[in-house]
């Protein structure tokens, strides 16, 4: 896409923080996308709060944006605002995390969590030898991701009989409560031998929570796929983690609403799940910013 | 208000001898603020001067102000509220339960089918009940109002997410067959172009002008937050009157919870977080004194205007999420400076 | 010569002048008495010099050379002390912090607590009080409350004194003990100013006698050349303040008693009221007269239902309320009018108007809504029956001089028809004019046939104003006379009869 | 302390009359419930009772209890410091900027690399900084301590955002070229196996000790929190006693910002984000009064202990998120209700 959007035409970008290199990623890739199209943008954050989001998105209305990007702030919780963007001739595009019904938003690429989760869990278990003692980091228990990731996860750990979930904690994605928890579950459970966490900020906490006992040998698995994780892989001090590709999905959805904005029609499907990819020692120098660079051959 | 003008409205604060200009200017000082906010972003944010506009800023002011507008009466005892944000976010999973489950009748195995009014009746009167707890810690116990409001923040907070486990009550539009559909009027219906969270948000401002100036409870609030031993010496039931400012609050804090949970048709258990520091900012932007006594429910409507204004503007603006918060800081504190100031002006050692 | 001297001083507050052009000279060695009514401008003109406040316009002089005092520690450290008409303790701390606490790291800032315990018991010697350098102050009766106020200002080097009305909760020997110390640093060369309403105590201590009246000196002279008629006269501008009205008494029926009630006092072993039993009756006025810690405050708070008794019973008109909370009591008819009138009665961000009206509300509302019109009115009676000095029944409260503020009080308990008007020191801290027209207030009352009771420690007013007077001495009931049939020593040995020892053993 | 018992270390509230041994019970009542906390979960938490354990929950408490400490100066005048969490955060940016960034001088276009030892002094001189302007905000001022914190807590946690842009400052090891390795010793650090912030504590426990009770600057806050007015009239400088009591908090807060980011190797702008409130509670659990004027060093710790063990017990055990925030809004409701027992039992009216 080389054609000039109408200068004068906004995108507003809402993710849910700008605090958390994943979001801050996607906002940023979204964002430089638009910019190359020549729109306008503005950058907003709702904190996981669904009436914020409506604010915004009431926001972005009053300023007659011409489309609005959104990671949603919960997919039962989001759908009346979105319905009312689009009433009000406002088409969203929701990247990341999918809303909870059809034909309401104009597009939704999203990240398969489901599918993300289950890729992790399989890879945990496997380097768990499909046995030994467990803990789990969930993230907010309010969040829909963090149930959705934790569904996942379940869904294939619950098969192996010999893996025991010995301890389950919400640490809220945040890096020194997943810390001091893992500290703290580890000490209860000193048998743990694997840690898989719902978002790559937890298990870093879990890291450092058990570098800080010198344990090395226990299998730590994160989501996301951030660059911290990938150094993480790459020195050995984490197992595994899995990739969103929020880059990839932040341009796509501008390129879709720039092409909605142009023809009228975005020409696809009004939803597109973008499977996740499992990060591990084998490809995680490929990935950088929240995206795997092309392969060499 | 009926007899008087703008400026007594403003403040019941015994008028202080003093330089009268600058008197009236300082007391207006929350409605210049507000005229001032919204002149600047008129200038420079785009679309931010029309009847749409405004309407939108109105449904937000709403949320912001209603509560504000509880909190408002215990601020004038000399209380405070944390508990809000969590009344708020626990009444709308109430709602929210009781719209998808109704209430069942464990003994006989049936399930008892609340309408929409009876939903939000018992949702407001679940907000009244932790209202009441509040109170009767406070007045009955002695426990601090932070304190209480506090220990009563988390004790909400944990019963929302106990609700429902975590999850949100989805697409709360109740069914044909139950009779109970209508729940997301509340929040996203109109009557006349004007949403009906303004109407309630007129409805609650009315209210409370009369009962803080018209009415015996009014004037005793105020004289409990005045001077708490002479009230009691005054033979007036003190204990009742604050637990019935916690009441009044948890009422108000539960009908934002309503609110929210139906303009989105969903009731998240993590909604109206953190939203009771700002409505005690808007009560205190609006010239109400913590320490009790003072204050007014339309300078607590201007406050919240002021709030609502700036991070609306600020939104449409586009300015970073990072200033705008520096920014919401900076107006706090500089907001009762000049209270002070005024206060300074008239004041005696 | 004068050690210190305040020249033409002007103080305004807003609209308010509180000091115009006074002139006044502390001199050493001496004791300068000042008078003055309620608002006459005597704290405000000691302040000055002890440089709480700044004035307006005028200048201080030390040692006849001007000096600016910008705080209290420059006053202090040129050795301005002041004792301050209302107690400034901090009552989470003990006697011997609070007394050192102007003064401690003088030298570093490390604390030395044996010294400052012995210093403080050396100073309380001195006072002649047994009080605990260690005891926490907010566990004080007030009386020893104030001379650890007054210790405060004997720590570290003084040359100027202040005592701003230091003696209005100090008993008889007390205050004797203070006089002693007074003199003491007298001959010590300290220039002391002397503040008080107590007229007789003035001519005892004071060298010179200066009296203040709305902010102007108006009158100076030797002591010895003055007496209370000189006194009063040149404070009020007219003479004779005090006279007995006997009422005119109709057939008296008894509406409150009071039947074996007690009251132990909080936490101690003692009781602070002890089978107290006594009939109050309608159109008859009641002083309880007693020394400090006689149990006064405790009985009235004990029949408005402040306090609950322990045993024995109240009846009003009939009716035994006893244990009936303060609300319900209020809502029969009995409203206490405190003794600390700041601090437990008046609503300072409330006009005069509702100051009046907040304890009867309910007679101007119909079902909870307020009926201004009938307010209003109500409030107008009021003001007009209590010749309270207002230009409007909005004026802040706060503006009013402390005389009129009590009328506002008074004024609110009888908007709230009273069975019966009770009163705790009506008198403290009013100056005699508008003392005098509060017992006339009160003696019209009573003739118009409702009952009065109210305490006093001042045996005079008592004699003066009541029809009948009851002793209380620690608790107790030691004597119970028709005004008429009694005279000031009987009363006063009633009052002394059992409490020394007592007071002794409290202190210890 | 040293010519005390423990019974007086707990609390210097003048002692009531009354009934001896129920009153000792309740003056220890927070020592009585942190073992009772401990036996509790001694008994249902696998491995709970292990030296290993307590060194990490010892961890775990000193960040709150650092907070806590200072906040306690604060509490003792009367005020509050609804501030120090965003400190935290702020400290930590700080730290973690001058780690990766240095101080860039513009006009030489050069950058000065401090040590970090200089990293961790520039840090807690701007909390101190912080801690100084809610100082001024409410000594100078007259701005209420609950509304001038409240504006500080958005202006530090906005700026921490702007510092970085939002982002974390990751990997904060420092670089041997540059000469400012050895930064995440000061909270991953050991002596003898204790962890280096569990010395940190110790060392600002004792120093809280020494300052409250042996020194004027002690001894003077008491009187502030106790009679303001007196303490003014007696001479005190009550201003520069409040800016000190503010300082002292936003410095303790920005050790524990410092703590964290060390702890983490990388500091993020979120961090502290409402640790404000577990540290008031703390202070009251530990039997300081809102109102100022009474408090312990030693209840302070006592109380932040009770807090981080329920913590990390409950955690230990297993229990969910949202019981979690039900029992701890409990636990404070209900210590606040206990002391006001013990109040009440040597009580005027
Ligand atoms: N801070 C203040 N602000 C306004 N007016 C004041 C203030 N302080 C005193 N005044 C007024 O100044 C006048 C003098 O007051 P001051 O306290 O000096 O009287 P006083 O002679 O000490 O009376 P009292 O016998 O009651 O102690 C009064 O009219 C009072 O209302
Ligand atoms: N907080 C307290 N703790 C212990 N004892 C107290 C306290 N307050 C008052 N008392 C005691 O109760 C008794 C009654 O006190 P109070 O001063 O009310 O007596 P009173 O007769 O009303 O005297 P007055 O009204 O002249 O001050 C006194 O002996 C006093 O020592
Ligand atoms: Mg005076
Ligand atoms: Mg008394």
């Amino acid at each position: 896409c080389t054609e000039s959007g109408d200068p004068s035409e906004l995108i507003v970008i809402i993710a849910p923080s700008l605090d958390n290199p994943f979001f801050g990623q996607e906002a940023a890739a979204a964002d430089g996308k638009a910019r190359e199209l020549g729109y306008d943008t503005l950058l907003f954050s709702h904190g996981d709060d669904a009436y914020k989001q409506s604010e915004l998105i009431d926001s972005a209305i009053a300023r007659d944006a011409a489309a609005i990007i959104l990671d949603n702030a919960g997919a039962d919780a989001s759908v009346a605002a979105v319905a009312k963007a689009e009433r009000a001739g406002v088409p969203v595009f929701l990247i990341d995390r999918e809303i909870s019904r059809r034909g309401v938003a104009t597009a939704q690429i999203v990240s398969n969590n489901y599918q993300g989760a289950m890729l992790g869990a399989l890879s945990f278990a496997q380097a768990m030898g499909g046995g030994g003692q467990y803990a789990e980091l969930v993230g907010r228990e309010s969040d829909t991701n963090a149930a959705i990731r934790s569904a996942g996860y379940h869904a294939v750990l619950d098969q192996y009989p010999g893996l025991e979930m010995v301890a389950r904690q919400s640490a809220n994605w945040s890096q020194s409560e997943a810390f001091s928890r893992t500290q703290s579950m580890l000490q209860a459970n000193p048998g743990i031998r694997g840690i898989i966490a719902g978002n790559d900020t937890m298990a870093m906490g879990a890291i450092a929570a058990l570098e800080g006992i010198g344990r090395s040998d226990v299998v730590v698995v994160g989501f996301d796929g951030s660059n911290d994780m990938r150094d993480a892989v790459l020195a050995g001090k984490a197992h595994a983690t899995v990739l969103q590709p929020a880059h990839l999905q932040a341009e796509y959805a501008v390129e879709l609403a720039h092409g909605y904005l142009t023809e009228g029609a975005t020409g696809q499907p009004e939803k597109l799940l973008m499977d996740c990819i499992l990060v591990d020692a084998g490809n995680a120098e490929r990935l950088d910013d929240f995206q795997m660079k092309q392969e060499r051959d | 208000m009926a007899d008087g003008n703008m400026v007594e409205a403003l403040s019941i604060a015994p008028e202080a001898p003093g330089p009268r200009p600058l008197q009236i200017l300082l007391k207006l000082r929350t409605f210049i603020a507000l005229i001032a906010v919204i002149v600047f972003f008129s200038l420079v944010a785009p679309n931010f001067l029309s009847v749409s506009n405004f309407v939108i800023m109105m449904k937000h002011i709403s949320i912001i102000a209603i509560l504000a507008l509880g909190m408002t009466f215990v601020i004038l005892t000399g209380g405070i509220d944390l508990s809000v944000g969590s009344i708020a976010g626990l009444s709308g999973m109430v709602a929210g339960f009781l719209l998808l489950n109704g209430i069942p009748i464990v003994p006989f195995g049936t399930v008892l089918v609340p309408s929409v009014p009876e939903v939000i009746l018992l949702s407001l009167a679940c907000g009244g009940l932790i209202g009441f707890l509040n109170g009767i810690l406070v007045a009955r116990f002695n426990v601090a109002p932070f304190i209480a409001t506090l220990g009563m923040l988390y004790i909400a907070r944990g019963a929302a997410l106990l609700i429902s486990g975590g999850t949100t009550f989805p697409n709360l539009v109740g069914h044909p067959d139950l009779g109970n559909q209508g729940f997301p009027i509340l929040g996203s219906g109109t009557i006349l172009g004007i949403p009906l969270p303004v109407l309630i948000l007129v409805g609650v401002t009315l209210l409370g002008m009369f009962v803080t100036q018209r009415t015996t409870f009014g004037r005793r609030v105020y004289a409990l937050g005045g001077n708490e031993r002479a009230a009691y010496l005054s033979g007036l039931r003190t204990g009742r009157l604050k637990i019935a400012v916690y009441v009044i609050s948890g009422v108000c804090a539960a009908l934002v919870g309503l609110i929210i949970a139906s303009d989105l048709s969903a009731a998240h258990p993590a909604s109206g977080e953190t939203l009771e520091l700002s409505a005690i900012a808007a009560v205190v932007l609006g010239g109400a004194s913590l320490s009790g006594g003072r204050g007014t429910i339309i300078g607590t409507l201007t406050g919240a205007c002021v709030i609502g204004v700036l991070g609306d503007g600020m939104v449409m603006m586009g300015i970073s999420e990072f200033w705008q918060m520096v920014i919401k800081g900076a107006v706090i504190v500089l907001a009762v400076m000049l209270d002070q100031f005024q206060a300074s002006l008239g004041k005696e050692v | 010569m004068s050690v210190l001297r305040a020249r033409k001083i002007t103080k305004r507050y807003g609209g308010t002048t509180a000091l115009d052009g006074v002139t006044y000279a502390v001199e050493a060695g001496k004791v300068g008495v000042l008078i003055g009514e309620n608002g006459a401008g005597k704290s405000t003109l000691m302040k000055i010099l002890a440089g709480i406040e700044q004035p307006t316009a005028g200048e201080t002089l030390l040692d006849d050379r001007p000096v600016r005092m910008g705080s209290v520690r420059d006053a202090a450290a040129k050795g301005v002390k002041i004792v301050h008409q209302e107690l400034n303790l901090c009552h989470n701390l003990s006697v011997a912090e609070n007394v050192f606490l102007r003064q401690d790291g003088e030298r570093s800032p490390l604390l030395n607590r044996r010294e400052e315990r012995e210093r403080t018991r050396a100073i309380l010697e001195r006072l002649g009080v047994g009080i605990d350098p260690d005891a926490p102050v907010g566990t004080l009766p007030i009386g020893q409350q104030q001379i650890v106020e007054i210790a405060k200002a004997l720590v570290g080097e003084c040359r100027v004194l202040i005592l701003d009305e230091p003696t209005s909760a100090l008993s008889d020997t007390e205050v004797t003990n203070l006089f002693a110390v007074i003199a003491e640093l007298k001959s010590a060369g300290v220039g002391i100013v002397y503040i008080s309403h107590r007229l007789e105590e003035l001519l005892r201590i004071g060298d010179t006698i200066t009296v203040l009246r709305d902010g102007k000196v108006v009158a100076r002279t030797e002591a010895a050349e003055a007496s209370v008629d000189w006194i009063v006269e040149k404070m009020l501008g007219r003479e004779g303040v005090l006279e007995r009205h006997p009422s005119e008494s109709g057939p008296h029926s008894p509406v409150l008693s009071v039947q074996g009630v007690s009251l132990p006092r909080d936490g101690a072993t003692s009781a602070a009221v002890r089978g107290v039993t006594l009939d109050f009756c309608s159109g008859e006025i009641t002083a309880v007269f007693g020394l400090l810690g006689a149990g006064r405050t405790e009985l009235l708070e004990l029949v408005c239902g402040a306090r609950q008794a322990a045993s024995g019973r109240v009846v009003l008109n009939g009716q035994d309320i006893t244990g009936l909370p303060l609300p319900e009591c209020a809502r029969l008819g009995l409203l206490l009018v405190p003794e600390d009138r700041q601090r437990d009665a008046v609503f300072r961000n409330f006009a005069v108007a509702d100051n009046i009206t907040i304890a009867s509300l309910a007679r101007h509302a119909r079902s909870g809504v307020l009926r201004r019109r009938h307010e209003d009115r109500a409030v107008r009676e009021q003001i007009a029956d209590l010749h309270i000095k207002v230009s409007d029944p909005k004026q802040p409260i706060h503006s009013l001089s402390g005389g009129n503020q009590q009328k506002c009080i008074i004024g609110r308990a009888l908007a709230s028809s009273p069975k019966m008007l009770l009163l705790d020191e009506p008198s403290r801290g009013i100056d005699i004019g508008a003392r005098a027209e509060i017992f006339r207030l009160l003696q019209s009352i009573a003739a118009d046939g409702l009952g009065v009771l109210f305490t006093t420690s001042d045996v005079r007013e008592a004699l003066a104003v009541a029809d009948r007077i009851v002793v209380l001495a620690k608790g107790r009931v030691v004597l119970d006379v028709q005004a008429g049939d009694t005279n000031e020593t009987e009363l006063v040995q009633a009052a002394n009869s059992t409490i020394r020892k007592i007071d002794l053993k409290v202190a210890g």
